[in-house]
């Protein structure tokens, strides 16, 4: 093998590597053929990349006629223990979690009269749990309702250093948040702004 | 880019439509000059920027106010300027020309600042993130994920619906034309003198409102048994205006 | 170093390239703590591995205080991959990503006097959608106007390690241009900074 076609592997190598790496799902080695036409230079290619990664914390590992790269099984264990998934907050908790931000002190009765529905038992406890509210004083009217209020893991989570660093209700609607105003009502002033 | 430019001012055309507000025009009048952009030469730029104006006014009254403001800036600015300096006078001409072209400087320097970054290669684009998501079984945390514009504009969307209420119109019992015509017509042939509307309305009709809705439905159901031709119908304007009917025979 | 602590340090050499492969955003240094503890050490670690991949079809890329894994420039240009490609921005919302780029933090009346032109009721809230800015302080003058800055997924999408890399902002800071004055449309509320 001349310098020539030593540098061409290595080029190719880190082509199919990169092309790997960025693909959706895991590459079907026939639409590899723009890397290296000759069949089997490209398996050879292939095992030359699996070898180069297979005392790696990641492996290209073969799927039938596919290759992907994986966390190798070795850490992936390790990795496990504090791996998180991410879940989108229900709609429900999210618009409470809202609401409380904009209101605190706020009641649990006063939510739902916001929300103009009654708050099912977990979206408080969810909250809670997550550490994004907490308990405040109770309120001296009768049956002294408990308050709720944010917490500094709050304002950690959605980088605010100060709660008046939430954006005001006229500036959500100058930044365009407020769409759902309705047609008829709307200020003229607004349409020509568009 | 110049061509894109010169194209931009080939369709200008009285509209101003190919600009994005009038510092944007300006800095397109003064490329247009070919000088330094550093050397920014007011009185030939206001002129030519009143010309435009002038023109596009002619076909489109609608003008943003924005235009008409620089427009007026450089009017006072070219007359300033022009005029044989006012010791007395406490606006600087100079001053406020300064000013204009520091505003053209800094939309020029943005504008090509603009295309440095957008001419950057860029994720998804030039290079790639991952593209597998990876799912790891064992031992899942969940972490709820909320980001601030979502908490944000979940908020607004509850403020902007409280605003926007549907107005609901409570129940109230009103007394329908039909159920006074039928009332109505239950008497209509014992009605052989004169007598007053009022003394068919059934009783024990309270409050105000619903009051005033069977009254008005007992004269709509007279005024139909008049069309049919089966009542006849007069003002007392000695009594109190009282509607008074009989049988027409 | 003995035997022990290499094949450690080689161990969570595997677990931070696992680790990072597998998140699709930037990770947080800081979220790395149950690798290794001690910072420094961190640091190392780090460093190491962006040296190993340094010649790879994928390149370790830091960013501000996280780091990703993305295909490298020497062979992006050869793959082509279909990737969730953003709509291209307008004028108005490309001019005001810059404008909040090299100017942050800045309030949208400041923006609106740099363009002269009066922002559109989406472009900032667009911005905001994608990503690229989030509110910051607000000022301590009249009004307490919000301010916008740019975020770390905005660096990532631009392939910059920090703001300091924006094209030209030496010669920016230098010009004397990012003084806040307009003579006609200025808003006397804004005009005064922190």
């Amino acid at each position: 093998m001349n310098n020539k076609s030593e540098i061409d592997q290595k080029l190719k190598l880190k082509i199919l590597e990169a092309y790997i790496f960025a693909a959706k799902d895991p590459v079907d080695l026939s639409s590899l053929k723009f890397i290296e036409s000759d069949e089997t230079k490209l398996n050879e290619l292939v095992n030359n990349l699996q070898n180069k990664f297979s005392d790696y914390g990641i492996n290209l590992v073969k799927i039938k006629n596919s290759i992907a790269f994986r966390t190798s099984e070795e850490v992936s264990g390790l990795i496990n223990i504090k791996q998180e998934i991410l879940k989108p907050l229900s709609r429900a908790a999210s618009e409470t979690l809202a609401i409380i931000a904009y209101h605190q002190p706020i009641t649990r009765t006063q939510i739902e009269n916001i929300r103009g529905v009654s708050l099912s038992r977990g979206t408080l406890d969810q909250l809670f749990e997550i550490g994004w509210i907490k308990p405040g004083r109770k309120l001296r009217t009768p049956g002294r309702p408990m308050t709720w209020l944010t917490t500094i893991k709050f304002l950690d989570h959605f980088g605010l250093s100060d709660l008046s660093d939430l954006p005001g209700i006229d500036e959500l609607k100058k930044s365009g948040l407020l769409q759902h105003e309705s047609v008829l009502f709307s200020d003229p002033k607004d349409e020509i702004e568009e | 880019m110049e061509k894109e430019i010169e194209k931009g001012l080939l369709t200008f055309n009285l509209s101003l439509d190919g600009f994005d507000g009038p510092i944007d025009m300006l800095l397109n009048l003064v490329r247009e000059q070919k000088i330094d952009i550093t050397k920014i030469q007011i009185l030939p730029l206001a002129e030519q920027y009143l010309l435009y104006l002038k023109k596009a006014i002619k076909e489109d009254i609608d003008l943003a106010a924005e235009y008409l403001v620089i427009g007026a800036v450089l009017t006072h600015i070219k007359s300033k300027l022009l005029l044989p300096k006012d010791e007395q006078s406490e606006e600087d001409p100079e001053i406020l020309s300064e000013l204009l072209k520091f505003q053209i400087l800094k939309l020029e320097k943005f504008q090509k600042l603009t295309k440095s970054l957008f001419s950057r290669p860029q994720l998804g684009k030039n290079f790639y993130s991952r593209g597998i998501q990876t799912i790891l079984k064992k031992n899942i945390k969940y972490k709820y994920e909320i980001n601030l514009y979502k908490l944000t504009s979940v908020y607004a969307e509850i403020q902007s619906n409280k605003e926007n209420t549907k107005l609901t119109i409570a129940h109230s019992n009103l007394y329908t034309v039909e159920q006074a015509l039928v009332n109505l017509k239950k008497h209509v042939s014992n009605i052989k003198e004169w007598e007053s509307l009022l003394l068919f309305i059934p009783r024990g009709i309270k409050g105000y409102l619903e009051y005033k809705s069977v009254f008005s439905s007992y004269f709509v159901a007279s005024l139909e048994l008049i069309k049919e031709g089966r009542i006849k119908i007069k003002q007392d304007f000695k009594n109190n205006n009282n509607l008074q009917i009989i049988k027409n025979n």
